[in-house]
C-alpha cells in the first residue's frame, strides 16, 4: 500500500520535477559549485561526486532491502499470527558495522589529503598577496605590494593561485566564490588565509555567507579574472588613476572642478576618499553593480545616493536629501561618478 | 514508597547511611552527584573562557602578575580547603546521630566560608581600584565571571546551609533533612574542587610571567 | 542496605562503629594534611619562582588533579558502593570537561 | 517522615489543577500541547520564510523582518517545540514504561515544565516589543552584541531561562530511570525509548551548562559592558562559536534520539516482532550520545581553526554513521519478517526511515571538510537539517503523537484524516527540501532575505515554497483531528493497538494517577508482550495493593517560574524602560526567592491514596474489561 500510494503521487509529480531539474540544470557557471572554474573548486567537487558515489551506494542498498521487506512482508487481512521473534544476529551486525566503516575510510583518505592540500598557501603568497576585509555590507580588496586598493570587484590573474588574507572591520562575513572555491569566514580582530586561482577570464560571482545584518543577502561582491597582460595593466592603471584622483581632489582648485567633482568633494570624499570606511570609487565608472548588487545605471546610482538605507537596510552610507544635494547637482555627481574609468 | 525501607542502628538511632536510606534520599543523593557532572562542564566552559582571554587586552601594569595579591589568595585557600574538611565532620557527626557535633562544624564551616566571601570581596575591591575592572578589558570580564561564578556558589552554599541549620535546628536527624545536608556538603565540597582549579590556574599559573 | 547478624551484641556494635570511625577521622584527617601539603608546595614554587616557564602549567594541573581526587573520593565518598552511575557520569563529565578546556585554549587564536 | 499524613487528595479539577499539577502524566500533556503550539508559531515562521523566497526580489518582509523570522523560526522549533515535545513523550510514556508511580522529582518536573513554558513567552514577547533577535538562531558575537536593539535579549534571556527548566528534566529523568524501575526492570529490559531518553537526558546534563555560560557571557557583553567578544578590547568572538557549537551539536542528538526510541517502539509494535539487535540498538545510542560531543568542530569548518583540527574533526563526525547505521539496518530487519501492518504511526516511521537516512547521507557529505567549504552556509545545510530534523524528529513526533495519544487522552486520533495528513505532509517535506540541495550547491547562501534573478535559482525556490505550503495544510489537518479527538466521547480500550509490548499499554485507559494499582513484576524485555504470549491477560505484580504514597499539587512552580520571566523581562526593559524596568525585574525575583523559601520551609509529605480507593479502582476496571 505504501509503495503503491507514493508511487502514483510520484508519477504526478515526476514531469514537474524532471523538468525543473533540467530547466535550473546546474546553475550558472558564474555561480555555480558545480559547474568549477578554479582549482579549488575542482578538488572540492572531485570530493562531492566521490562523496555522493559512497552515499549512493549505501542508498541503494537501503532502498533494496527496504523496497524488499515492504512488499514482502505486510499483514494480509485475517492472517493473525504471531511472527518468529528473532533476537538478532551476529553475522549481519559485524557486516553492517564493517562495511560503513570501509566506506568511511575511502572517504577519509582523501578528506585529509584535500584538507591538507587546500590549507597550504606557500605557492600562491610567491605569486600575489591581497588582503579581503569584510565591511557592513561591502568589500574592501588591497594589493599591499602593489599599493593600491579596491572595493566590490575583486582582480586576479588568470592561471595563478594568489594568495588571499582574509579579515573584517565589524561583525563575522564569509568569502564565498562558488565556482573559484569554497568559502573562509572573515573574522573581525582575527586574520585567515585561503588561495585562489581562476582557470579561464571572466567575471565570477561572490557572496557572503555569514549572516551579517538586515543586508547581508545584498552583500554580493565580483571576482574578475585576467589574462596577466591585462592584469598587469590594470594595477598599473589602477595606480595611475588613484594618482590622478587624489592629486586632483587635494589641489583644492576648486574653481577648476566641475559640479560633480565639488559635490563629490565636499559630501563624499571624507568617506570615500581613502577606501577605508567606504568603498573606494575610483574606477566606480568600471563597475559592473552598483553596492554590490544594484544594475549600474544613472537612475539606480542617483536613487542610491538619496536614500541608501531604502536600497540596502542597515548601510553605514548616509542619505542625501535635496537640501543637501539638489537634483541638478546629483545629476551632475552621478555622471561624475559613472565617468571615473580607468583608460 | 515506603519510607522507613532501612532499619535504625540500635547504637545510633537512625539508619546507617542516613542520607540514603529512603528512596527520596537516595534520588536526591544520585541527582545531586549528577548535577554536579553538569556543574563540571560549566565551569570547565567558565575556565575555557577565560584561559583563552587570559591578560589578553588588558594594558601595562594589570596583567595577572602585576596584580594578584598572592598572600591573600594563599589565606583564602587555606579558609576554604578547611572548611571542606570542617563539613566532612559535620557529616560524620551527623551519621552518628551526633546532632550538637554535627551543627557545631557545620556553623565553623560557615564562618570559614564567610570569611573566605569576605576576603574576595576585599580582593575584588582592590583590583577594581588600581583599574582591573569587569569591563577594563577582555581578561577583566573573563577573570570576574569566572571567579565570580564560583563567589556566587560560595554565597548559594553559605544561604543554603544556614537555612537548613535555621529549619532543622530543633529537629533531630531524620531520613528527610539527613539528605538535604548531605547534599548540601558535597555542594560545599564541589565548590572547593573549583577553588583548587582557580588558585592553580587563575591565580598561580598567573604569577608564571 | 547493612545486615547486622543478631548474634552480635550491643557493645560489640558500639566498639567495631567506634573503631570505624576513628579508621575513618584518620583517613579524613590524612587526606586534609595532604591537600594542604599540595597546596603549599604548589604555592611555594610558584611564589619562590622554583618552576621552570615550561613546567609550570603542566606541575600545577597534577598538583591539582591530585587534590580533586582526594576531594572526590576522601571527603566526598564516590568511591562507595552502588556509585557505578555516578561514577561515569561524573567521568564522562570530566571528559567533556577537558575537551572544553582543550579546545578554548587550543583551537582560538 | 514521623506521622502519616492520611487522607485524600482535595478535588482535582479546572484550570489550578493544571497550574499546581506535579503528575507527570498531566506535566506530560501540558510539554505537548505547548510544543504543539510552537510548532505551530514556528510553522507560521517557516511559511512567512517561504513566501518571500517564493521569487527573487519579493518584499513581502523586509531583511531585518526576514531575519527576525529566521532566528525566532529556528529558536522556536528546536527549543520550544521539538524538544519539549520529546521531554512530553518522556514524561507520559518513561514511567509507566519502567513501572513506576511517578518520576523520582514531581515537584521538579512541574518546576522545568514552568521554566520552559515562560522561557517560550519570554523569548515570543519579542515580537510585541517590535524586537525580535535577529542574530540567527547561533547568534554569532559580534552581530549579536550589538546593542541596538534589544532581541537578542529575549533570546538570551528566555532561552536561559528555559534552558534550566531543560536541565532540571535532565536530571529528572536519569534519577528516574536508575532509581525508579519496577522489580525485574535490569537496564537491559528497559523499552527503547527509555533508553533513549536517558541517554538524551545525559547529553542534556552535559550539554546545556556551556550553553548556559555561553548565554551569561553574551547577556553580560549586552547588559554590563562586558568584553568576552570585542576584538578591540582583547576579547575573541571565536569563543562564542565553540560555547555555542559545544553545545549545539549534542543538542541535535537530544533531539533525535528520543525519536529514535519512538521508531523503536512503534516499528516492533506494528511488525508484531521484537526490536532486532536490541543490545546493539542499545549500545549504538550510547555511542551515538558519547560520540556527539566530539564532533562540534564540523560547525566551524570555515572559521579557520586549521587544517589539523579540520581533519580530526572530519573524521570523528564520520564516525557517527557507523553507529546510526546500525540503527538503520536494525529497524529494517525488525521489519523483516513480520506481519506489516500500517497505521499512521506506523507510516511515519516507515516513512522516517528513508528520509533521515537521506539527511544521514547528507550530513557525512557535510563532514567532509573540504566539501564542506562549498556547502557551509548554503541551503544545502538548510536541506541536510530539515531532512535529518523534519523527516527524523518531527516524524517522529507525529508517529509518538498518534501512537500514544490514546494512553495519554484516552481517546485516538482519526486514521482516515491522518493518513490524508500523512501523505501531504510526506510529500510536501521532501517537496520543500530536496530542491534545496541543488541550490545550495549552485550558490545560494542561506539567511538570505531574498535574491537576484537570473542566477539560475528561481524554479528550485518556488518548487521549495510550494512544498512548504502542503506541509501547512497538512499541519491544519493535523490540528482539526486533534481537536475533534479531543471534544469526541469516544474513549478507547486499554491495550489499543492491540498488540502493545511494554509496561504502558497493561494500564487502564484513562491511567489513574497513581499509574500502577500494583507495582508489576518484570519478567523480561517487552515484558506485556512475554505475558500475552504466555497466555496472561495482563502483567505479573510485585507488591500486594495497599496504600499509595502520593506528592501534593504545588504553585510554586508556576510562581517561580513567573518570577524567573519578570525578572528576564525586566532586565531587558531596563535598558529601553528605565526605573519600570528594574522594578519589574525586582518584584520578579523576590517572587522567585520568596517561592524558593517557602518550598524549603514547608514540609510538604504528600498524601497517601487508601488501599480502599484502589481495590475499588481495581473493582471497576475488571468490570469494564469483562464487558
Ligand atoms: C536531528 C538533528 C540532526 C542530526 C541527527 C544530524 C546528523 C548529522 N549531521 Fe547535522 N546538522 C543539524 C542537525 C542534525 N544533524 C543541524 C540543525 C545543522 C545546522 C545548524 C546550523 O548551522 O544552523 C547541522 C549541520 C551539520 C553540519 C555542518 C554543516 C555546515 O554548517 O557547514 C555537519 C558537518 O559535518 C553535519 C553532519 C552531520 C552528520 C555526519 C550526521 C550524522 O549523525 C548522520 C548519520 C546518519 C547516517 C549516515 C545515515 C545512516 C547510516 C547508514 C545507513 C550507514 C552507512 C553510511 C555510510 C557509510 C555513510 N550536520
Ligand atoms: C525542529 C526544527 C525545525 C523544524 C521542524 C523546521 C521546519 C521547517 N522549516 Fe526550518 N529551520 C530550523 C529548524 C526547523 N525548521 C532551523 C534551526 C533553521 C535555521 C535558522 C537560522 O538560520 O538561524 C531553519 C531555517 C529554515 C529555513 C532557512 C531560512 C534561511 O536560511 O534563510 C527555511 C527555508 O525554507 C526553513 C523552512 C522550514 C519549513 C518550510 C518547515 C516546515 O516543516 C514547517 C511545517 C509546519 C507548518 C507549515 C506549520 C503550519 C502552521 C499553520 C498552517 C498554522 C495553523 C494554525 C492554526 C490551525 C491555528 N527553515
Ligand atoms: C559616512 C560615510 C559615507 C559618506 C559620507 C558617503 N558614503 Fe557612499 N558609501 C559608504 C559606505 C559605507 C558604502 C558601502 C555601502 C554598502 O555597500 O553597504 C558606500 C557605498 C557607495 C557607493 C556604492 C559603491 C560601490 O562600489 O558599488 C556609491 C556609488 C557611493 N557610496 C557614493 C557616495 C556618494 C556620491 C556620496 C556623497 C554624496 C557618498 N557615497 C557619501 C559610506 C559613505
Ligand atoms: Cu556580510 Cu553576510
Ligand atoms: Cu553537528
Amino acid at each position: 500500500m505504501v509503495v503503491k500510494k507514493s508511487g502514483k503521487m510520484l508519477f504526478r509529480l515526476l514531469p514537474i520535477g524532471l523538468m525543473a531539474l533540467l530547466l535550473s540544470g546546474c546553475g550558472i557557471p558564474e555561480l555555480s559549485a558545480l559547474q568549477p572554474r578554479g582549482e579549488g573548486a575542482e578538488m572540492q567537487l572531485e570530493i562531492i561526486k566521490l562523496s555522493l558515489w559512497v552515499m549512493l551506494f549505501v542508498l541503494a542498498i537501503v532502498a533494496v532491502i527496504y523496497v524488499y521487506v515492504l512488499m514482502k512482508f505486510r499483514r494480509k487481512s485475517g492472517d493473525n499470527t504471531v511472527p518468529k521473534q528473532v533476537e538478532g544476529n551476529h553475522t549481519l551486525e559485524i557486516i553492517w558495522t564493517v562495511i560503513p566503516i570501509l566506506l568511511l575510510v575511502v572517504l577519509a583518505v582523501p578528506t585529509i589529503k584535500t584538507t591538507v592540500e587546500l590549507a597550504d598557501a606557500k605557492e600562491a603568497k610567491k605569486n600575489e598577496q591581497i588582503n579581503v576585509t569584510a565591511n557592513l555590507y561591502w568589500w574592501e580588496f588591497e594589493y599591499p605590494d602593489k599599493g593600491v586598493s579596491t572595493g566590490q570587484e575583486l582582480v586576479i590573474p588568470v592561471g595563478k593561485r594568489v594568495a588571499v588574507n582574509l579579515t573584517s572591520k565589524d561583525v563575522i562575513h564569509s568569502f564565498w566564490v562558488p565556482a573559484l572555491s569554497g568559502k573562509t569566514d572573515t573574522n573581525p580582530g582575527l586574520d585567515n588565509e585561503m588561495w585562489l586561482q581562476a582557470q579561464e577570464a571572466g567575471t565570477y560571482y561572490g557572496k557572503c555567507a555569514e549572516l551579517c545584518g538586515p543586508s547581508h543577502a545584498l552583500m554580493d561582491f565580483k571576482v574578475i579574472a585576467l589574462e596577466q597582460d591585462d592584469y598587469d595593466a590594470w594595477l598599473k592603471d589602477m595606480k595611475t588613476a588613484k594618482e590622478a584622483e587624489t592629486k586632483q581632489l587635494d589641489a583644492k582648485n576648486e574653481k577648476n572642478w566641475t559640479t560633480g567633482e565639488q559635490v563629490y568633494a565636499q559630501n563624499c570624499l571624507s568617506c570615500h576618499g581613502g577606501g577605508k570606511v567606504a568603498p573606494s570609487l575610483t574606477n566606480f565608472g568600471d563597475r559592473q553593480r552598483i553596492a554590490g548588487y544594484l544594475d549600474h545605471d544613472k537612475e539606480n546610482l542617483e536613487k542610491w545616493i538619496r536614500n541608501p538605507q531604502k536600497e540596502k537596510q542597515g548601510t553605514k552610507m548616509p542619505g542625501f536629501s535635496e537640501d543637501k544635494i539638489s537634483d541638478e547637482e546629483l545629476s551632475e555627481l552621478a555622471d561624475y561618478l559613472l565617468d571615473k574609468k580607468l583608460q | 514508597m515506603g519510607h522507613h525501607s532501612v532499619p535504625n542502628n540500635p547504637v545510633t538511632g537512625i539508619p546507617d547511611h542516613v542520607e540514603k536510606a529512603t528512596l527520596e534520599g537516595k534520588n536526591k543523593y544520585v541527582a545531586f552527584w549528577f548535577f554536579l557532572g553538569g556543574e563540571t562542564t560549566l565551569f570547565a566552559s567558565l575556565f575555557g573562557t577565560y584561559i583563552g582571554l587570559h591578560n589578553s587586552g588588558a594594558k601595562e601594569g594589570l596583567r595577572s602578575y602585576d596584580i594578584f595579591e598572592m598572600e591573600l589568595v594563599f589565606i583564602m585557600t587555606m579558609l576554604l580547603l578547611t572548611s571542606s574538611l570542617t563539613s566532612v565532620l559535620a557529616m560524620m557527626a551527623m551519621k552518628r546521630n551526633d546532632v550538637a557535633k554535627m551543627k557545631m562544624w557545620l556553623i565553623i564551616t560557615l564562618v570559614l566560608g564567610l570569611a573566605f566571601l569576605a576576603g574576595e570581596i576585599y580582593e575584588f575591591n582592590h583590583y577594581y581600584h588600581i583599574g582591573h575592572t569587569f569591563t577594563s578589558s577582555a581578561f577583566g570580564s573573563a577573570f570576574y565571571t569566572l571567579v565570580g561564578f564560583h563567589g556566587a556558589h560560595v554565597l548559594f552554599g553559605l544561604l543554603w546551609i544556614s537555612t537548613l541549620l535555621i529549619r532543622n535546628w530543633k529537629r533531630g536527624i531524620t531520613v528527610v533533612n539527613a539528605p538535604k545536608y548531605y547534599v548540601s556538603s558535597l555542594y560545599w565540597h564541589f565548590i572547593d574542587v573549583v577553588w583548587v582549579f582557580i588558585f592553580s590556574v587563575v591565580y598561580l599559573m598567573g604569577m608564571v610571567k | 542496605m547493612e545486615k547486622h547478624e543478631p548474634q552480635v551484641t550491643r557493645n560489640q556494635l558500639e566498639l567495631e562503629m567506634k573503631a570505624d570511625r576513628s579508621r575513618e577521622m584518620q583517613l579524613q584527617l590524612i587526606s586534609f594534611a595532604l591537600m594542604i601539603f599540595l597546596t603549599l608546595i604548589a604555592f611555594g614554587a610558584v611564589m619562590a619562582e622554583l618552576m621552570p616557564h615550561w613546567a609550570a602549567g603542566g606541575f600545577l594541573v597534577i598538583m591539582a588533579i591530585v587534590q580533586v581526587y582526594l576531594q572526590l573520593y576522601m571527603f566526598m565518598h564516590m568511591n562507595n558502593k552502588g556509585n557505578t552511575w555516578i561514577k561515569v557520569m561524573m567521568a564522562l563529565g570530566i571528559f567533556v570537561a577537558l575537551t572544553i578546556v582543550a579546545t578554548l585554549r587550543l583551537l582560538i587564536w | 517522615m514521623g506521622t502519616h499524613t492520611m487522607g485524600m487528595p482535595k478535588k482535582k479539577s479546572g484550570i489550578m489543577d493544571w497550574l499546581t499539577t506535579v503528575d507527570h502524566k498531566k506535566i506530560g500533556i501540558l510539554y505537548i500541547i505547548s510544543g504543539l503550539f510552537f510548532l505551530l508559531v514556528g510553522g507560521v515562521e517557516a511559511l512567512m520564510i517561504r513566501f518571500q523566497l517564493i521569487k527573487p526580489m519579493n518584499d513581502f518582509v523586509s531583511g531585518e523582518l526576514f531575519n527576525q523570522l529566521i532566528t525566532m523560526h529556528g529558536t522556536t522549533m528546536i527549543f520550544l517545540a521539538a524538544m519539549p515535545m520529546l521531554i512530553g513523550y518522556m514524561n507520559a510514556a518513561v514511567p509507566l514504561q519502567i513501572g513506576a508511580r511517578d518520576v523520582a522529582f514531581p515537584f521538579l518536573n512541574a518546576l522545568g515544565f514552568w521554566l520552559f513554558f515562560f522561557g517560550g513567552v519570554l523569548l515570543n514577547l519579542s515580537w510585541f516589543f517590535g524586537a525580535a533577535p535577529n542574530a540567527g538562531w547561533t547568534a554569532y558575537a559580534p552581530l549579536s552584541t550589538v546593542p541596538e536593539s534589544l532581541g537578542v535579549d529575549f533570546y538570551s534571556l528566555g532561552l536561559q531561562i528555559s534552558g534550566f527548566g531543560t536541565l532540571m528534566g535532565g536530571i529528572n529523568f536519569l534519577v528516574t530511570i536508575l532509581n525508579m524501575r519496577a522489580p525485574g526492570m535490569k537496564l537491559m529490559r528497559m523499552p527503547l525509548f527509555t533508553w533513549t531518553a536517558f541517554v538524551a537526558s545525559a547529553l542534556i546534563v552535559f550539554a546545556f551548562p556551556p550553553l548556559t555560560v555561553g548565554l551569561f557571557l553574551l547577556t553580560f557583553e549586552r547588559l554590563f559592558g562586558a568584553h568576552f567578544f570585542d576584538p578591540a578590547a582583547g576579547g575573541n568572538i571565536v569563543i562564542w562559536e565553540h560555547l555555542f557549537w559545544i553545545f549545539g551539536h549534542p543538542e541535535v542528538y537530544i533531539l533525535i534520539l528520543p525519536a529514535f526510541g519512538i521508531f523503536s517502539e512503534i516499528i516492533p509494535t506494528f511488525a508484531r516482532k521484537r526490536l532486532f539487535g536490541y543490545t546493539t540498538m542499545v549500545f549504538a545510542t550510547m555511542l551515538i550520545g558519547f560520540l556527539g560531543f566530539m564532533v562540534w568542530v564540523h560547525h566551524m569548518f570555515t572559521v579557520g581553526l586549521g587544517p589539523v583540527a579540520n581533519a580530526i574533526f572530519a573524521v570523528a563526525t564520520m564516525a557517527i554513521a557507523v553507529p546510526t547505521g546500525v540503527k538503520i539496518f536494525n529497524w529494517l530487519f525488525t521489519l523483516w519478517g513480520g506481519k506489516l501492518t500500517f497505521p499512521v504511526a506506523m507510516l511515519y516511521s516507515v516513512a522516517f526511515i528513508p528520509s533521515f537516512l537521506v539527511g544521514g547521507m547528507t550530513g557525512v557529505m557535510l563532514s567532509v571538510a573540504p566539501a564542506d567549504y562549498q556547502y557551509h552556509d548554503s541551503y544545502f545545510v538548510v536541506a541536510h537539517f530539515h531532512y535529518v530534523i523534519v523527516g527524523g524528529v518531527v516524524f517522529g513526533l507525529f508517529a509518538g503523537l498518534y501512537y500514544w495519544f490514546p494512553l495519554m487522552f484516552g481517546k485516538q486520533l482519526n486514521e482516515f484524516w491522518g493518513k490524508i495528513q500523512f501523505w501531504l505532509f510526506f510529500i510536501g517535506f521532501h517537496l520543500t527540501f530536496f530542491p534545496q540541495h541543488i541550490l545550495g550547491l549552485t550558490g545560494m547562501p542561506r539567511r538570505v532575505f531574498t535574491y537576484l534573478p537570473n542566477q539560475g535559482w528561481e524554479t528550485m525556490n518556488l518548487l521549495s515554497s510550494i512544498g512548504a505550503a502542503f506541509m501547512g495544510v497538512s499541519t491544519i489537518i493535523l490540528v482539526v483531528s486533534i481537536v475533534a479527538a479531543l471534544m469526541s466521547k469516544e474513549y478507547v480500550k486499554r491495550d489499543v493497538w492491540g498488540d502493545g509490548r511494554t509496561l504502558e499499554w497493561t494500564l487502564p485507559v484513562p491511567t489513574p494517577e497513581y499509574n500502577f494499582a500494583q507495582t508489576p513484576l518484570v519478567k523480561g524485555l517487552d515484558t506485556y508482550w512475554l505475558e500475552k504470549m504466555a497466555g496472561n491477560k495482563t502483567v505479573s505484580v510485585s507488591e500486594e495493593v495497599g496504600d499509595i504514597h502520593m506528592p501534593n499539587n504545588s504553585i510554586l512552580p508556576f510562581v517561580m517560574s513567573v518570577g524567573l520571566f519578570l525578572a528576564g523581562l525586566g532586565f531587558i526593559l531596563r535598558l529601553d524602560y528605565g526605573t519600570v524596568g528594574l522594578v519589574i525585574a525586582l518584584i520578579g525575583l523576590a517572587m522567585t526567592l520568596f517561592a524558593m523559601f517557602l518550598r524549603s520551609w514547608i514540609d510538604d509529605e504528600g498524601y497517601y491514596i487508601p488501599k480502599s480507593v484502589i481495590e475499588e479502582d481495581l473493582r471497576l476496571e475488571a468490570e469494564k474489561e469483562a464487558k
